[in-house]
């Protein structure tokens, strides 16, 4: 049975659009399209709400193992309902705000920052029949959404009243408009070989394997890698996450904009660098790693939001390990590797990607010299501007006393 | 594996990407550079390789694959890529020689600060040379060229800070330069005759027999023929890069380069440029074979340059002290072999020669770089000796090199190949004249090159660098070695027993039947070769020289002849006497015409403008100057009550710009336009 | 009144808006501001004839020059920060009716 | 529709004018976001959705940071903030000056018969066709756009740099 249908049809592809219809079909008409709205809006907010507490959870615990410790082990089972002890005793403390501080915008700032870190969710395309919004230019209203959160830092920074706070703003401004550069010029090649700004046309173009078993993943192609890894950088940048995580220093800025946040709001800057985080994963898998599609033809089967997971738990799983592993960077070191290194890598990876597209027609002998020549572009520059950046720059040694 | 003709570009491209990327690396990349350039050249070997196997399965046609570069109102000029025997011999020739070179130069450069910039030249040189063999047409041929010229300069003037070096590039380029004239003066005429400068381009191009029908049949003044007259202008290009006499004063100079450049331009590329174009355009030096009414022939103007020059050549590197200036003779003198093999007739024979030339000729070169390598770059024989003993595989391949050089016979391809050259001489029915100049030739080769093996590698060492000397590392050996190997066997595929080469290269240019009409010219030059070797060995191996201070044998027995040998029989002062002194004439004229002739007008002019100037002054300033000082005040004194309009305060601006709107749209409106 | 005309009416009274902020205001950047929601008022009428125009008229002329007009605000943006912080420096504040010194 | 419109007017008009009124530079650089913003929504409103998010994308992710940046470099500390108040006579001009303009302009709009098309379906202009008007007839004019972006970042780091000879000195 299942071998005859086509597998967008299986039922296990189709299971979430029947448990919409079943819902929606007890509602009159005409309130339909509004029952399926809030439907995507309830169902975001509860999978990625419980998606952000079991992160957390993930994350001390991998971060735990790492370091050699168990991590939270007490509540509940292996500790899994340490997450809601976290969530009650963040709602129930106290909420401070200082009495110099802009009252408003010290509201404002982790509102605005959860709500534009979850407006871009909704072009992801979580499945191949699970979009919440097919917009036409999809890439272009994630990026748009994602730009407003530089606003909120900067208000939490600026309406706090306090230098520690305002001087992270600004660095944190400085950051975030950085790699903001590369995080849009990594995505550029994408969207010009798909020749659309359609979450959904993007994927598609990545369906399709060679010989049943390579994927046309655009992470296989050398653009497509040299623009992956500059994506993940740039993101990792962008979510505030380590090495990157200077605007909430704890040793300098005792935690940057977050100092004068408590309570539940400082739960809420959270809750926003993870959806942020989540965000962008989701962003690189639609981009690079093919969204929901499986990577060989047999295994198609698997219903597409599975394997959407899969890769999204992955890069997720490679955040915290970046996290444990790397050391935090400098502030000039941070600025100098944005402008000096990725932002040209990208622009000449942009060129990479245009003779790709270009060199498409190429085959027989002629298809080496394209894989040739799109690597080289990509090693050669790597390797010349990596040399640069580290030119007269020791590898530190350690004595000890 | 095969490759067709619109492909071709490829095997030039490769040398070209490893120049550009040996271009943009810095400094340290030494490995980045030298990497991509030895790959490069492997590719090159091995894209020749099937293009080989191409041309083989059609051996008699010429695949080509034209296209339109850019056009001028209807003329469209066209390039093109060509393959024939020819192209796919030389291309794996070069390439594999080449590759060779490049692998030595690993080791020959190693110390050298500018490794990258060299193997950047390195790979521009191939690149050009590779450029010349593909192309069909003229043109690229020229361009090509042109860009073989400008890399060697680069390299032979490498070590620019040395005055020698530079000198010796800029004789270089400049005597090539003067052949180039005549090449690009061919070019343009037979462009203007025939409106294409497309060799094989389906019955259209130059070489086809309607063109040549067509060239053979003008005539100019003085009774030569339009293919004579153009297929000369192109010999002359073919003189200044295969260093044919009278421009061969370069080449020796050009021995101030670093010495893989040396063989690279000795043994595989540049000066085979120039009997590759001959053998190129040969259609078009035939055309006027068959007519009796002409006065000269073009070809037997290039059997006559041959001859002089392989007689020149061998007699001077006789005289010479320096190891590397006897090979660059050596070099002349073969190149004029092979000219004298295209002038008689034998197409096959120059190019057979050509091939295991370059074979031998690149490991002498290379087999001297080692010796130059062990013993500190001394190269003066006189203060070398005795390295056979401490450099045995360079001393091995070196004599392997030597003895098929001076046509040791049976075993060594160099014997082959210069028989076909003397018996093609002896059957060509004009003249005698060039087989005896090759035949004396013959004993000089063998002569010298016994003298530079006896006191290079015999007897004692005679300075502190040769007798520190010691084997050089395998990178530098191996290509030695295989080059060796090659100088051997290469031979057996153009033997009269199994003429593999002759009867591939035939194809349709030319008659290709190798000529051997009996033993009696092979008993003659054999006999002529133990004579060289005989005499060389009685002057300088049967008594070794002692010290490096110890006058030359032969100097001794003919002071007179070995000194004008040594001077090189006074050419580049019999150049600088002449050419420069009338050059320098020449300047003095227009000196003295810029100085005194034109100078003399134009200062006339400029006073008579001075007179005119003072007078308009005058006039200025007592006439005009009234009138406007007094229009000047008014307006100055309005400019002040402007200028109090002007706050500079950008609010006011603005408020003036809304005020000034809204009376212009109430206007409008109330005049009804809206 | 039809739909368009609405939408002109708002862009009007945006223009005029930020004609009076810059007219008003002696802050330069508060003064550019303005600029920038005159410049928006103008881009609005853009779109709002875009939207509205009669059926076969040029099919994306006013979306176009809405997004070029965009582009040339940022690079307008970049250069007043940098005359707003050069003023700064020369003058220690950023009083619009300050910066005279070019006054003839 | 003409709820949404009207909604979108008044939030455009309404932070205008707060914008315009308030003390604070950061609280009326915040308000002019939320202006732009409304511009957006605006567009979005009128089916521009690619020239909407570009709002978004340029002036709430962009020239508000610059904005941001302006005041903040520009700022004394609160203690010696100076207290931007504008002459009476010169608020007064400016509102009449505006009033004016807005009397003609609404009188010039409401007096032309404007032909217009209503019935037109929104977001009638796809990504894909307006992509190539970009990249076909308008090529030329995106590559000025390009070299201008450039010069005029260029132009900002050199007026923005301090002067080579350090006469000025640290503010």
């Amino acid at each position: 049975m299942i071998a005859t249908l086509p597998p967008a049809e299986s039922w296990l592809e189709r299971f979430p659009l029947l448990v919409r219809d079943w819902i929606t079909g007890h509602l009159p008409e005409s309130l339909g399209w509004l029952a399926v709205s809030l439907l995507a809006i309830v169902v975001i907010l509860a999978a990625f709400g419980l998606l952000f507490a079991y992160l957390t959870l993930a994350e001390r615990k991998i971060l735990g193992r790492i370091q050699n410790r168990p991590g939270p082990n007490r509540t509940g089972w292996f500790g899994l309902l340490q997450p809601f002890a976290d969530g009650i005793k963040a709602v129930t403390k106290e909420d401070v705000v200082p009495r110099e501080a802009d009252a408003v915008l010290h509201f404002l700032a982790p509102v605005l920052l959860v709500a534009m870190s979850l407006l871009g969710l909704a072009v992801i395309p979580f499945g191949r029949h699970l979009l919440a919004a097919n917009l036409e230019a999809g890439v272009l209203y994630f990026f748009a959404a994602g730009a407003a959160t530089e606003l909120a830092v900067f208000m939490a920074g600026w309406a706090s009243h306090n230098k520690y706070s305002l001087l992270a703003a600004m660095r944190a401004l400085a950051q975030l408009i950085s790699y903001e550069l590369p995080l849009l010029l990594s995505v550029v090649p994408v969207v010009m070989l798909a020749g659309s700004l359609s979450t959904t046309h993007i994927v598609d173009a990545q369906g399709g394997w060679t010989f049943g078993w390579i994927p046309h993943w655009h992470v296989l192609t050398p653009w497509g890698f040299a623009g992956f890894v500059m994506f993940m950088i740039a993101a990792l940048a962008e979510s505030n996450r380590s090495p990157f995580d200077l605007p909430e220093a704890e040793s300098e800025l005792i935690a940057g904009h977050l100092t004068e946040y408590s309570g539940f709001k400082y739960a809420l800057f959270f809750m926003a660098e993870y959806f942020g985080m989540c965000g962008l994963s989701a962003m690189a898998v639609t981009l690079f790693l093919g969204g929901w599609q499986a990577p060989c033809a047999f295994l198609e089967f698997i219903p597409s939001y599975v394997w959407f997971t899969a890769k999204l738990l992955t890069l997720l799983l490679g955040f915290i390990w970046i996290r444990a592993t790397l050391p935090r960077l400098r502030m000039d070191q941070l600025t100098r590797l944005a402008w000096k290194f990725l932002v040209p890598l990208t622009l000449l990876n942009l060129a990479n990607a245009a003779f790709w597209s270009l060199s498409a027609g190429w085959s027989g002998p002629m298809h080496w010299v394209r894989w040739a020549i799109a690597l080289t572009v990509v090693v050669g520059p790597f390797l010349l501007l990596g040399r640069a950046l580290t030119a007269g720059v020791a590898p530190r040694t350690y004595r000890y006393a | 594996m095969n490759l067709s003709a619109s492909s071709l570009w490829l095997i030039p491209a490769l040398p070209l990407l490893a120049a550009a990327i040996g271009a943009l690396t810095p400094r340290g990349g030494r490995s980045l550079a030298s990497g991509a350039a030895i790959i490069a050249m492997v590719g090159a070997l091995g894209l020749s390789v099937a293009a080989l196997g191409t041309a083989l399965a059609h051996p008699a046609a010429h695949l080509t694959d034209n296209f339109t570069w850019f056009s001028i109102g209807t003329d469209a000029v066209r390039l093109g890529w060509l393959l024939d025997p020819l192209t796919a011999f030389m291309a794996v020739m070069v390439s594999f020689v080449g590759l060779l070179i490049f692998i030595f130069s690993l080791g020959y450069m190693k110390e050298d600060a500018n490794f990258t910039r060299f193997f950047c030249f390195l790979s521009l040189f191939a690149a050009a040379m590779l450029g010349v063999l593909v192309a069909n047409s003229l043109l690229l041929v020229f361009v090509c060229w042109e860009l073989v010229g400008l890399a060697s300069y680069l390299l032979i003037g490498f070590w620019f800070h040395k005055p020698s070096a530079a000198a010796a590039a800029k004789k270089a380029f400049i005597t090539t330069r003067i052949g180039d004239l005549g090449l690009l003066l061919g070019m343009l005429w037979l462009y203007h005759v025939r409106g294409t400068l497309l060799f094989y381009d389906g019955g259209n191009g130059v070489l086809e027999p309607s063109s040549l029908a067509l060239l053979s049949h003008g005539k100019i003044a003085g009774g030569i023929a339009l293919s004579t007259a153009i297929g000369l202008l192109i010999f002359c290009g073919a003189i200044g890069k295969s260093g044919q006499f009278p421009l061969h004063v370069w080449l020796p100079d050009a021995m101030e380069g670093p010495t893989p450049v040396s063989a690279l331009i000795h043994a595989a590329t540049m000066v085979a440029a120039g009997v590759f174009l001959i053998a190129r355009v040969y259609p078009l030096m035939l055309a006027d074979q068959h007519l009796a009414n002409v006065s000269v022939h073009a070809l037997t103007v290039v059997a006559g340059i041959g001859a002089i020059t392989a007689l020149l050549g061998a007699a001077i590197a006789v005289g010479q002290n320096d190891i590397k200036r006897v090979l660059a003779f050596s070099t002349v003198s073969q190149l004029g072999y092979m000219m004298l093999a295209l002038g008689v007739g034998s197409w096959v024979a120059a190019i057979f020669h050509l091939l295991t030339h370059a074979f031998f000729k690149a490991l002498l070169f290379l087999g001297a770089g080692s010796v130059i390598h062990a013993a500190h770059h001394e190269q003066d024989m006189r203060r070398l000796g005795g390295l056979g003993r401490r450099m045995k595989i360079t001393f091995a391949t070196f004599a392997v090199g030597m003895m098929a050089l001076a046509g040791v016979p049976f075993l060594f391809s160099g014997f082959w190949s210069k028989e076909g050259i003397l018996h093609a001489a002896h059957a060509w029915p004009v003249s005698q004249l060039p087989l005896i100049a090759g035949l004396i030739a013959v004993v000089l080769t063998a002569f010298y090159m016994t003298r530079l093996v006896a006191e290079v590698f015999l007897g004692s060492p005679r300075s502190d660098a040769a007798s520190h000397a010691h084997e050089n590392s395998p990178v530098m050996t191996v290509p030695l070695v295989i080059l060796a190997i090659g100088a051997v066997l290469l031979g057996l595929i153009g033997t009269p027993a199994w003429p593999w080469l002759q009867s591939n290269l035939g194809g349709v240019v030319v008659p290709a039947e190798s000529i051997f009409e009996g033993p009696g010219l092979m008993v003659l030059s054999i006999v002529l070769v133990c004579l060289g070797l005989g005499v060389g060995w009685a002057l300088y191996g049967w008594r070794k020289r002692r010290d490096a201070f110890a006058p030359d044998p032969l100097a001794v027995a003919m002071p007179g002849v070995f000194a004008a040998l040594a001077a090189k029989l006074g050419f580049d002062e019999f150049y600088a006497l002449t050419f420069g002194r009338l050059n320098q004439l020449l300047a003095v004229v227009a000196d003295g015409l810029d100085r005194w002739v034109w100078g003399g007008i134009i200062s006339g002019v400029a006073w008579m403008g001075e007179a005119l100037g003072t007078f308009d002054r005058e006039m200025d300033e007592s006439g005009l100057n009234g009138g406007f000082d007094a229009a000047s005040e008014k307006l100055r004194g309005v400019g002040n009550a402007y200028s109090r309009a002007q706050t500079g305060e950008a609010h006011g601006y603005l408020r003036t710009l809304a005020v000034a709107f809204v009376v212009l749209a109430l206007l409008l409106l109330l005049g009804g336009v809206l | 009144m039809n739909m368009l005309q609405a939408c002109l009416l708002l862009s009007s009274a945006l223009f005029c808006i930020g004609l009076v902020t810059a007219l008003s205001r002696s802050n330069t950047i508060l003064v550019l501001l303005g600029i920038e929601i005159m410049l928006n008022a103008a881009n609005l009428n853009f779109i709002a004839f875009w939207r509205f125009s009669p059926a076969g008229s040029a099919p994306a002329t006013g979306v176009i020059f809405v997004l070029f007009s965009i582009a040339v605000a940022a690079a307008e943006a970049a250069v007043w920060l940098a005359l707003v912080i050069a003023l700064y420096r020369h003058q220690q504040n950023i009083r619009l009716q300050e910066a005279t010194r070019l006054k003839g | 529709m003409n709820l949404t419109f009207a909604l979108i007017a008044f939030l455009i008009l309404a932070s205008a004018v707060l914008a315009a009124t308030r003390r604070d530079l950061i609280h009326s650089a915040l308000l002019l976001v939320g202006n732009w913003l409304g511009v957006a929504f605006f567009y979005l409103w009128a089916g521009a959705e690619f020239v909407a998010f570009a709002q978004a994308l340029v002036y709430v992710g962009a020239i508000s940071m610059v904005v941001l940046f302006a005041v903040l470099l520009t700022r004394r500390m609160r203690t010696e903030l100076p207290l931007l108040v504008a002459t009476r006579d010169r608020v007064v001009s400016a509102v009449l000056g505006g009033a004016a303009v807005f009397g003609v302009l609404a009188v010039a709009v409401l007096r032309t018969p404007l032909d217009t098309n209503p019935a037109k379906p929104a977001g009638s202009v796809s990504m894909l066709s307006l992509g190539q008007q970009l990249m076909g007839p308008q090529a030329a004019a995106v590559l000025i756009v390009g070299v201008l972006l450039t010069v005029s970042l260029l132009g900002a780091v050199v007026l923005a740099s301090s002067d080579a000879d350090g006469k000025e000195g640290a503010p």
